[in-house]
């Protein structure tokens, strides 16, 4: 298991990497945290003619916070980002999903940004951004774009980025006041892959009762599937609001498939009681954010 | 044809080593073979068992995960860099010893590099953080359960002495092409 | 791996068997496919460019069109190699009148993926599968329907054209699409989507691109 | 320093080198070698139409590119067939490369070697092998029905057919008060080094000598083998199993294709060629075990006494058979664990699939048999509404009726004849560490709460230190130093430490004065391996019987120099001291030197020596006619029958009422492995025992689909349990010394995975109240088994 050789760019700004890539085309890959690609590479299962690695874009290894959101540059770590105090004040959906993506070792290597491109259907990264309505910042040397989360994952590990392009950001937007999230996942093991995972995001109304919630769920379709609970749970006080009702709503939404791991309704199971407990945990929350502020 | 190679510098363990190398030899591969540095051991090459988990500028990564040319510059730390200054054993190593915490040592060297960065973080982890700390590695030895207590022994031994890493401290020798 | 499924085709049926029958229509349709050589009666040699994102790869291999019950059944019997593995599969494909001169197609396929691949990747088939059978569908329909012009042949020798060619295009959707008619063409391009498939659901060495 | 060592839990004298990376593993060797890497079948059953290697010819740095029709010699012929038996009536082996038919998917078609691995594997890439499908057969249904044939001169895919019968188990069954009708099962798995196997083969010319070095478990018989293939004599070939990465059983087989090949390849070239295996290879191209289909009819009394047992089974033994039928022969007879089963028959068929072959994976067919066993118990338990330890109780057969024949045929050819044990104990002292009194009363509690936790226990009884022999060396240098060469491998069980321990404990040496040496045929030529639990049992035997006769020696020498009856002597810290007179003494070092004519000591050592006169004087030769020179001998250890060791274990889990994952509450295990010569590494065997226990029950399977692709070859999918998987283990012991041997040891390596499957599933049945017949179980499984709340099997 060694990977087929390659021709390696290592640019040292974005624009030189934009121009490195433009000339690739579709023989081109960016290499950035590597922690998917280079187990495809070993296994010699992809066999890019060029890859562009980016380790070096330090104009992109940033986390940001501002008065709207939390700004991930493309080098930023899950690491960095999970361990970030401001991203946890703004953001706290992100470290509450980091925890359960993968293990440290591959956190300190593995970008944010290269799982949203990645758009993994069992990745957490796309479904938090996905439940927040984030957006992508994507370069080429054409311009720029930005993509909505919702736009951006078109299927399992097919995003929007067009050859030749860069996912330069990605731009995680706080949650409206008196919001909390919780985040839950059962994998085989510690670290692996989400059976299914749910991410909830509650938002109530100065009378503590649920104004918005929504989840986001993973491995139980080709992208996150995102599902509205206002009917389920909308309007109720957060302590008297029915989340199992919200987890049925959920599973009902699902549409999952049989693996060797797990059936499909073992599955569409998961992220009905996920659901239920990432709500109740989430509405919590988000009853202290409103007390606290 | 023949491929491109790279100039590639690395720091391993406080000794500054320069390779040329094509670009899709993994880290693992250049220690062990480029760099004869064969403490560090390839379990799984696609990033599961961390057998080969090194220290990159202090971090624990795969190393069959990184290309070489990919960290060319960064200061890289293996298991034997993770001696005592004197050469002896380092603290880490001496709890693994002490504490039967290994078998046929093979994916050893991946926790001895990880446990080293964990209790730099951590000085005084519970038994709880010292188990989630080495979640990431595959032992198929030993259960795991005198590894945890490796962990704790491990702490309370660099709470006495100081961790012992050459890294940094340790002036930076020159070594041409280890290749 | 199996997989089934059904689409409605804005055809008779005859004009959709003749059309999953035609070379030209099929090198067309079947994203990736760049190249149909003629290789016998009712059988071709195909390559095809498939695979997910830039995860792609070029595949080889043959396949052939059997058991025909014009104009309302045939087997599309299909196997491919590239580096990541093998492929072959076998496609039932039944074709029935829908309302208002529509065609009801329905298939049934199973395949057999090899080598490296088969051991990392196979689950994810059925789904992206089935997801990109439809994408196959939407193109074969354009053609019938006169949406998308049928290729020319290029040009060959006898009276019959050997070498069908795409038209240039940017790689075809990434996706498999284990399709009717495409035997091949789905089971080629299922290495690619697995290969990503792969990637996606079970790389525990996570994350980034 | 004591050398009251036996029984010590010193620290291992091989962990400063492997914990500072200085251990010399397959890979770690031979820098510079070429790279040999191997083109293997994507299919499970094909035809081989064209080998197009042109591809790979023009690839930068590549030496060469063999095929079946490359081989020549005996190379060319079919593996060798290790263990052949009356029973195994079509056994077949695979060729090195395939030889026109590819049986499963990994096996090798052809063999590349380049400048490096990866060189090597671009050259694969290039080679075009087309195939023809043949329908592969994957499944013991599949392989019962016998539509296809994995092998065209074994129709049935039979490969072994054998039936063991005491007394008329059948009739007995029939005038029986209770009968109960099982089937229970447990999948695939696989041993799963974390180091893969490896070869690495260096050929002088001018010496016209081969050595070998292998990631083994067996070296001495790597070499025999590769001798024999490659017709060079045995005296020009040596074989070392270096540092090795774990066993678990995988390594025990020899020679694999690549162990042949490469050694071939490398005289052929004249280069030194090595070959590291890596994960997937590993996954399709090596072994796999458990996989067995159990039917047990059982009659008893009202107390739950067996009065007949009747157990069918069937077994999937891969493709080929070269390691014989041993797994399933270990299961016939160990299932009966510490029970008295009243008449037993024993029926099994092992088949041929399409698949990668089977072998001992730790516990060897034992898991599968004490699954089958103790879910009967608990079957039986459940159908009279007795307590389950209790059940067992009145099975079991009682100390004062040890040695108790079983009048079986063990799977060293042997009567099933246990040595000793005292399972009664065991039980008590299990249940008193568990808390199995007052479980009943927790379960209540936790239920009140809206908790599921349950309790299961699971005994068994391991045949351990099978024969036929070990042998050891013993050396006392004239420095005072102690080396002990002893045959057999280690992957990781503390032998230098615990073989140093008996040489030191025998001899009155200081520990840190003896090195050992295992696995290296230039320092000991015989021997047999590392596998059944019989590494401790043999050489440890061996080194102590060695160690005796070079003490009788030092002390016959030492008398006369010291002019004493040897009687009155003792050794102390590498001393030999006369008893209770002080200074009248002399250091074994001299000793040595005395023992040797020519001395072979210099200077101050030389000079010690000379003070003292040995030897009978002008008319006696230098050395006697019955005498050799030097210190030194050999020993052998060579078992009449093989010593059972036992043990019971019980888990406590609790399973999520929503998500059916399972928690391990705690984990149990009593012990009996007769005396313990170094009791820390007994516990880490036993730790380890149990995680693989654990991922067998919950964790790890091997996955076939009907088309013969395996579908998790990785560590990804094949779901081996990291640190937050595994629990804590107690563990308790009993110390009931074999009769058999010297040292009174039994085996103790494979004891803790083997009931694994057992506890969990009987644990999980009582916390969940569902009949559990097959593991291993995933979440998604026990909440489909919830679904359906399968009711017990019944006659």
């Amino acid at each position: 298991m060694k990977p087929p050789p390659f021709r390696y760019h290592r640019p040292s700004t974005v624009t030189e990497a934009l121009a490195v890539l433009a000339e690739a085309g579709h023989d081109g890959k960016v290499l950035a945290g590597g922690q998917s690609l280079v187990p495809l590479l070993n296994m010699r299962l992809a066999a890019p003619g060029q890859l562009v690695d980016v380790n070096r874009l330090a104009e992109l290894a940033y986390v940001r916070t501002d008065a709207e959101a939390v700004r991930v540059g493309a080098l930023a770590r899950h690491a960095e980002v999970e361990h970030d105090a401001d991203t946890w004040e703004a953001v706290p959906l992100l470290r509450q999903a980091l925890a359960d993506l993968a293990h440290p070792t591959i956190r300190n290597r593995g970008t944010v940004v290269g799982s949203l491109v990645h758009a993994d259907p069992s990745g957490e990264m796309p479904a938090v951004l996905a439940l927040l309505g984030g957006v992508m910042e994507l370069a080429s040397d054409q311009g720029r774009r930005t993509v909505p989360a919702a736009e951006f994952f078109v299927g399992p590990l097919e995003s929007a980025l067009r050859p030749g392009e860069l996912a330069t950001a990605a731009v995680f937007p706080r949650p409206p006041a008196r919001s909390g999230s919780a985040w839950r996942e059962v994998a085989r093991r510690r670290g692996d892959y989400a059976l299914c995972g749910v991410g909830v995001l509650v938002t109530l109304d100065e009378d503590g009762r649920v104004r918005a919630a929504r989840a986001a769920c993973i491995s139980v379709g080709p992208t996150p599937v995102l599902v509205d609970l206002a009917g389920a749970v909308g309007g109720r006080p957060h302590d008297a609001a029915d989340w199992a009702a919200a987890g049925a709503v959920v599973a009902a939404a699902v549409d999952p498939e049989d693996d060797i791991h797990a059936t499909a309704a073992y599955r569409r199971h998961l992220a009905g009681v996920l659901t239920a407990r990432a709500g109740r945990a989430a509405a919590e929350q988000a009853r202290q954010e409103g007390a606290d502020g | 044809m023949a491929e491109d190679l790279h100039e590639t510098r690395l720091v391993v363990n406080g000794v500054q080593h320069t390779v040329q190398v094509p670009a899709r030899r993994l880290l693992a591969d250049c220690l062990r073979h480029d760099l004869g540095l064969t403490g560090t051991h390839v379990g799984c090459e696609h990033g599961v068992c961390g057998a080969c988990t090194v220290l990159v500028d202090g971090l624990p990564m795969r190393s069959c995960l990184l290309f070489a040319v990919s960290v060319d510059g960064a200061e890289i730390t293996t298991t034997e860099g993770c001696r005592s200054a004197d050469g002896g054993l380092g603290p880490v190593q001496r709890a693994f010893m002490e504490c039967h915490g290994l078998q046929c040592g093979f994916c050893t060297p991946g926790f001895v590099t990880t446990v080293t960065a964990f209790i730099r973080d951590h000085p005084d982890p519970t038994e709880a953080e010292a188990r989630e700390a080495i979640g990431g590695n595959l032992c198929r030895c030993t259960g795991y359960q005198n590894i945890v207590a490796s962990v704790l022994r491990a702490a309370e031994l660099v709470g006495e002495e100081g961790s012992g890493e050459p890294q940094g401290g340790a002036p930076v020798g020159r070594e041409g092409s280890g290749a | 791996m199996k997989v089934s499924g059904s689409a409605t085709l804005h055809a008779p049926v005859e004009k959709v068997y003749a059309a999953l029958n035609d070379p030209a229509v099929l090198v067309r349709t079947i994203p990736g496919c760049e190249r149909l050589e003629r290789a016998g009666e009712d059988a071709y040699k195909m390559t095809l460019v498939a695979g997910v994102a830039s995860v792609r790869g070029t595949y080889a291999g043959d396949v052939r069109i059997a058991d025909q019950r014009p104009p309302s059944a045939f087997v599309l019997r299909a196997s491919g190699a590239g580096a990541p593995g093998t492929v072959s599969a076998d496609v039932q494909v039944q074709l029935a009148p829908g309302e208002d001169g529509t065609t009801v197609l329905s298939y049934d396929a199973d395949a057999v993926v090899g080598g490296m691949i088969g051991g990392v990747g196979q689950r994810m088939l059925a789904g992206v599968a089935t997801r990109t059978a439809d994408q196959f569908f939407a193109a074969v329909d354009a053609v019938l329907t006169g949406a998308a012009p049928a290729v020319a042949a290029a040009p060959a020798a006898g009276d019959q054209p050997a070498v069908f060619t795409a038209p240039p295009r940017p790689p075809g959707p990434p996706g498999g699409q284990l399709a009717a008619g495409v035997a091949l063409g789905a089971a080629a391009a299922l290495l690619g989507v697995l290969v990503g498939g792969w990637v996606a659901r079970r790389a525990a060495a996570r994350r980034t691109s | 320093m004591t050398t009251r060592l036996f029984g010590e839990p010193i620290a291992r004298r091989e962990d400063p080198r492997l914990v500072a990376g200085d251990g010399r593993f397959l890979d770690d060797l031979g820098a510079g070698a070429l790279a040999a890497a191997f083109v293997r079948s994507p299919h499970a059953h094909a035809r081989i139409v064209d080998v197009d290697v042109a591809g790979a010819l023009d690839v930068d740095g590549l030496v060469a590119v063999y095929t079946y029709e490359d081989l020549d010699g005996r190379v060319a012929e079919p593996l060798p067939l290790l263990i052949p038996h009356p029973s195994l009536h079509a056994p077949r082996t695979a060729h090195p490369l395939a030889n026109g038919i590819v049986r499963h998917v990994g096996e090798p078609v052809a063999m590349v070697v380049a400048g490096d691995r990866y060189v090597a594997e671009d050259a694969c890439d290039r080679v075009l092998v087309s195939y023809e499908p043949l329908p592969p057969v994957v499944g013991i249904d599949e392989a019962l029905r016998a539509e296809h044939a994995v092998h065209d001169d074994v129709p049935d895919n039979v490969a072994a057919h054998m039936v063991q019968e005491v007394g008329d188990a059948r009739a007995a069954i029939a005038a029986a008060p209770h009968r109960l009708e099982l089937n229970l099962q447990i999948e695939r798995s696989a041993s799963m080094p974390l180091e893969g196997k490896g070869v690495y083969a260096r050929w002088d010319a001018a010496d016209r000598s081969l050595r070998v070095y292998s990631s083994t478990q067996t070296s001495t018989s790597v070499r025999m083998a590769l001798a024999a293939k490659l017709g060079v004599p045995v005296d020009r070939v040596e074989v070392v199993a270096p540092d090795v990465g774990g066993g678990f059983g995988v390594k025990i087989v020899h020679p694999w294709p690549e162990e042949v090949l490469v050694p071939w390849a490398a005289i052929r070239l004249g280069r030194e060629v090595k070959w590291v295996e890596d994960r997937r290879e590993h996954f399709v191209s090596a072994a796999h075990e458990r996989g067995q289909r159990h039917k047990v009819r059982v009659g008893f009394d009202d107390d739950g006494r067996l009065l007949g047992l009747e157990v069918e089974f069937l077994h999937d033994n891969g493709a080929y058979t070269p390691y014989g039928i041993i797994v399933p022969i270990i299961t016939s007879t160990q299932l009966l664990g510490p029970y008295k089963p009243g008449a037993y028959r024993v029926e099994f068929r092992s088949l041929y699939t399409n698949t990668v072959i089977v072998t001992p994976y730790r516990g060897a067919g034992r898991p599968q048999g004490v699954f089958a066993m103790e879910r009967t118990m608990d079957a039986i338990a459940e159908r009279l509404g007795r307590d389950r330890a209790e059940v067992r109780e009145v099975n079991f057969i009682r100390p004062d009726e040890m040695p108790y024949d079983h009048g079986l045929i063990f799977q060293d050819g042997r009567p099933l004849i246990y040595d000793s044990g005292d399972y009664p104990a065991s039980l008590a002292k299990l249940k008193k560490l568990v808390g199995w009194e007052e479980f009943a009363a927790e379960r209540e509690q936790a239920r009140a709460e809206g908790r599921r936790v349950g309790i299961g226990l699971a005994c068994y009884v391991e045949g351990t230190g099978v024969g036929p022999y070990e042998g050891a060396h013993v050396r006392v240098e004239t420095n005072g130093k102690v080396v002990v060469a002893t045959g057999l491998t280690t992957q990781g069980q503390g032998h230098e430490t615990v073989f140093a321990q008996v040489a030191a404990s025998e001899l009155g040496v200081p520990v840190d004065d003896v090195s050992v040496v295992t696995g290296d045929t230039r320092r000991f030529k015989y021997a047999v391996g590392t596998f059944a639990s019989r590494a401790a049992v043999m050489s440890g035997n061996a080194v102590a019987l060695a160690a005796r006769k070079v003490r009788a020696k030092a002390l016959r020498i030492a008398g006369e120099a010291l002019e004493v009856d040897p009687a009155d002597l003792e050794v102390v810290d590498g001393v030999v001291r006369v008893r209770g007179v002080p200074d009248a003494e002399i250091p074994l070092a001299t000793v040595a030197v005395l023992a040797n004519p020519l001395r072979y000591a210099f200077d101050e050592q030389a000079k010690q020596a000379t003070q003292f006169a040995v030897g009978g004087g002008a008319e006696v030769p230098p050395v006697a006619d019955d005498d050799e020179p030097g210190l030194e001998a050999a020993g052998w250890y060579s078992p009449v029958r093989s010593t059972f060791a036992n043990g019971v274990h019980a888990a406590v889990v609790e399973t999520d009422p929503d998500t059916a994952e399972v928690r391990i509450l705690r984990y149990c295990v009593v012990h009996d492995c007769g005396r313990l010569i170094n009791p820390r590494i007994v516990e880490g065997q036993i730790h380890g025992g149990v995680a693989q226990g654990v991922g067998g029950a919950l964790y790890e399977r091997i996955v076939y689909d009907q088309h013969g692709q395996l579908l998790n070859a990785s560590f990804m999918d094949f779901l081996m349990p990291y640190a937050s998987e595994v629990p804590t283990v107690e563990t308790d012991h009993l110390e009931t010394p074999s009769p058999l041997n010297p040292l009174g040891i039994k085996g103790a390596g494979e004891a803790g995975v083997i009931p694994g499957a057992a506890v969990f599933a009987a644990a999980i049945s009582d916390a969940e109240g569902l009949w559990i017949d097959r593991m291993p179980i995933s979440p998604s499984e026990l909440w489909e088994l919830r679904r359906q709340k399968t009711p017990k099997g019944d006659a």
